[in-house]
């Protein structure tokens, strides 16, 4: 039931957030998102070190792999985009 | 204190989003989201749970390094494609964690979190392919055009019902992974067929769609590991990719059906032009533009495609230099993504106070001596005001028709995206200067320069 | 855990939510969250009727009345001065 | 059952006040929030743990009357003691549930459970009190003026530090219900108290503060209950009061500091007159209105504490028919509370659109024949943007002063609540018109009808 809660409102949060966003951001917002969903990183860390066996491991290190190209991608290509939008 | 980390991500996260409700602030939010990120993974490095580090550290390096080259090297025109990309990577992700998970604790899973896992193994799965899918079309290495064929979107759905149908079985027999294992097969065949019948112009719309189901699966993820921080993140994510899906559909005038399985675009080769045009010359379009007293650019894909935008940028300073004054008109769907010009354009260093966004630019345009047009085609086609029979009917588009005076920068008399014909170009004031945008631009600068 | 992310949640969403209501109606809004403040209601009722002894329901009986106030009052007069916003 | 019942309640209350954000909306967002709290209520009857309905039933009927009365048949103008009083009733509630529960489960709360409690009792009783003294400001029962004497800060302080030390008290001594009513019964002095040295005008702020610390109560009961949806409310609640309580700081250029502890508005009666004024007779006044083409009403405190809204909206009715223009420039604290003058101005039948905000307002009164000031002051008085030795210098105000003639409504030369002389009377295009609002208007109206 918690969980519910949290997902609900943290859907609400998201809603209200992003409808805030300019246009003028979108391209930045979406590779911001996608650097965040980058997310899985730890779950996927949790199971590459968790010493479960060969093909747990190996999963997992497949899948630390993918996520860090979200998350240290998508952090650094919406920071070299938005340092593109030069101030009026 | 792992759960204190991950709170503070969550809250990190929220306010870096939130910063980019704000141009000036957007560069700082997005540090406070990295630092949050930081922080989690941080966290999780010291989980007791951790045996060992070298697979952690393997799998870092390759893909941050993998990473850090693609945010480096890649050109800013071929951001559509690196999105539709990683969203592909971002589920493989939570596929691969789901499936080992169900490996090991295939018998202790309760039966809420049975469901989230099988959710995240089915949306994921759908993601993976469907991204590449759309990856491909981007990129240019299947055609762009929807590939349909009969009876097509009965065999989509019974094939949807029958991943759907394995769903269910799972829950009832929650053991067997090999159940988990066809369904993920069955999801990536969905992703794969669902996306061949959509045009390549819709697929940003097919993005971000795929970007919520992403969110939605980090979601489940959340449920599944009892992880609040991943709940967090996953419903952020999923309403950024519904939100963004919407407001495309609502700027082209289009329900989701339509864009999913409306196979949207297919005519796009088949109709010739049929319209009387008149072509201009480089010299008269020079003239023209050197002693114009306001001029509206309109940048459109073809910007994006001839790589134009800072030759776009060099002509407009050479007619501000004389005295003339530029602004640019930017649709929300001009181009391959909801932004994509925005970036473009600042990439080539015009500040942003001088886009005008649609309700600007149409009460602008009427007081415009020259429109000029960079590749745009669609978004300035008048009969989606006036032609009812016109499928483009309804969509709010830029009234560039109403300028002095308007010049076209296309290659040849071909349609745009939707494949109607643009009865702009046919317009006694409208003149065309076919060629390659960067190309002719390069070349009105100079003649501008001359005179 | 799970309820410190409800809270904190939850603050977010009331504050990007309040933020965005105009001046216009500040004071509906004051009158609205009055209303919904009234919620402890429903801590009151249970009071009142869990059959815990003299004091414990009677604590509740006034909890309750407190409240309803609230609930009542408080959604009527926001419902009627909303009424007052003439469209223009 | 239950659960679903409170979690489609919190989901209500949000989109509820979601639809506060549009003016069209809000009615109906009122009547979603209104039903999720009938849905939480009727969930919480259904519950199997109640052993009678008598006591509810009573409660209810008695609570419910006394609430309805107050709503059909309050005065508008009353509604900053009557939010001021319910804010009392809220808490009255959160605390009298906090120490029923501790008399119950003394010895079976857990940690947690017995700080929010604790929390709950501390902040809900000074809450009470805090609200009831600003409802006897509000409604005079009590002088508006602060009343301080030497040492107060420093009193409150230690009171504040001595209620702090039962709650720490408390925490080591969970059994001790003793030591619950102590610190209640210290919570109310510590209400008292603090309020006493605030002055009237700058109740709203406090008004608004206890509203937030009411949320947090109830987030608190929400805690110590294991209940969401109390969570949920109770930060809805507290969010709200915060940010309306920080925008009238803001528009009062003011910390909040300042206003809790700066004894503000204390010198309100102390300064008389010292400029010399113009007064204009009624038969000038109403010719001047009746022949202007733009007239920009400024609404004040003394609006309210006139009644004359009816009035203003005659008159303005008056201008119209001649072919005059009125708009109305709202200042954000204009009045006694956040929006005071526009529920004023809604009720008396003024379609909103005809309502300019602050920044509007200021664009233009410049270009205004004449700026009618309804028992305004603080609000136009330009020493707070040109002299920096005034205490209001800073605050954003209506630049009336601007107008090509100005004419003020008031009752006398005393100055407004901030107690600070208005240079704008001894402006030469000003002119005074001494009066109650409401009659003064009365009397324009009767006389331009006969222009
Ligand atoms: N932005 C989004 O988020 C989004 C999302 C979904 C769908 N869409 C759709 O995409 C379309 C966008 O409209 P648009 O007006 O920007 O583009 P468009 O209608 O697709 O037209 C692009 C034009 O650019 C020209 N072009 C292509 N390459 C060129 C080059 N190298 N040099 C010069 N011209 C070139 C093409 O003509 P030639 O071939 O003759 O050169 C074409 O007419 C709309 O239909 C929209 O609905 C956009
Ligand atoms: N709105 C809020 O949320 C809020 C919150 C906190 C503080 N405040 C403070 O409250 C003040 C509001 O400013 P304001 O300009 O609206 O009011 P104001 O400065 O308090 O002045 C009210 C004026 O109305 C006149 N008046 C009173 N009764 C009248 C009657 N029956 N007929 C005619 N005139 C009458 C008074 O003059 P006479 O006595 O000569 O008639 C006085 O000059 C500001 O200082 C603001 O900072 C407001």
């Amino acid at each position: 039931m918690e969980t519910l809660y949290i997902f609900i409102l943290a859907g609400f949060v998201g809603w209200l957030v992003i409808a805030r966003v300019p246009a003028l951001l979108h391209t930045p917002l979406m590779a911001a998102t996608n650097a965040i969903s980058g997310i899985s990183l730890v779950g996927s860390i949790l199971l590459a070190g968790g010493g479960h066996g060969a093909v747990p491991t190996a999963l997992g290190a497949v899948a630390v792999a993918a996520a860090s190209i979200n998350v240290v991608g998508g952090f650094l290509i919406t920071d070299r985009m938005l340092k593109m939008f030069r101030r009026p | 204190m792992i759960g204190a980390a991950y709170l503070m991500a969550s809250v990190l996260f929220i306010l870096g989003l939130q910063a980019l409700g704000d141009a000036r602030r957007a560069r700082r939010g997005i540090r406070l989201a990295a630092f949050g990120m930081l922080v989690a993974v941080g966290g999780t490095l010291l989980h007791p749970q951790i045996a060992s580090y070298l697979w952690i550290a393997l799998g870092l390096a390759v893909g941050g390094g993998i990473g850090a080259a693609m945010a480096i090297y890649l050109p800013m025109t071929a951001m559509p494609q690196r999105i539709a990309l990683s969203h592909a990577f971002g589920a493989l992700a939570a596929v691969l964690v789901g499936i080992a998970e169900h490996l090991q604790r295939a018998g202790q899973l309760g039966r809420l979190e049975l469901a989230a896992l099988g959710l995240e193994v089915l949306l994921g799965s759908l993601t993976v392919s469907g991204s590449l899918m759309a990856f491909a079309k981007l990129q240019e290495l299947l055609p762009g055009a929807p590939i349909t064929y009969p009876g097509q979107n009965l065999a989509n759905l019974t094939l949807f019902a029958a991943s759907f149908a394995l769903y269910v079985a799972l829950m009832l027999h929650p053991a067997s992974t090999g159940l988990l294992l066809a369904m993920a097969a069955l999801g990536l065949m969905v992703g794969v067929l669902m996306v061949l019948p959509i045009g390549g112009a819709d697929m940003p719309v097919v993005v971000s769609l795929l970007n919520s189901y992403a969110g939605l699966a980090a979601a489940a993820t959340g449920f599944a590991l009892d992880n609040q921080m991943l709940i967090v993140a996953g419903a952020l994510d999923g309403a950024s990719g519904f939100i963004l899906s919407l407001l495309m559909c609502r700027a082209m005038n289009r329900s989701f059906a339509n864009v999913l399985f409306g196979a949207f675009g297919q005519t796009a080769a088949a109709t010739g032009p049929a319209v009387t045009v008149r072509c201009v010359t480089l010299e008269d379009a020079a003239v023209q533009l050197a002693f114009a007293r306001r001029v509206v650019i309109v940048p459109g894909y073809g910007m994006a495609a001839a790589q134009a935008q800072q030759a776009v940028r060099e002509l407009a300073e050479q007619i501000e230099a004389r005295g003339g004054e530029v602004r640019y008109a930017v649709h929300p769907v001009a181009g391959r993504m909801p932004g994509h010009m925005n970036v473009l354009l600042a990439e080539a260093g015009v500040p942003y106070e001088r886009l005008l966004e649609l309700e600007r630019a149409n009460a602008e345009l009427p007081d415009t001596d020259v429109a000029l047009i960079v590749g745009a085609n669609d978004v300035v086609n008048p009969a989606a005001r006036e032609d009812r029979s016109s499928p483009l009917y309804g969509m709010p588009i830029l009234d560039a028709d109403r300028a002095r005076a308007i010049i076209v920068l296309k290659r040849s008399l071909k349609p745009g995206f939707a494949g109607v014909e643009n009865p702009l170009f046919a317009l006694p004031h409208c003149a065309l200067l076919l060629g390659d945008a960067r190309e002719t631009l390069g070349q009105l600068v100079a003649r501008v320069k001359t005179l």
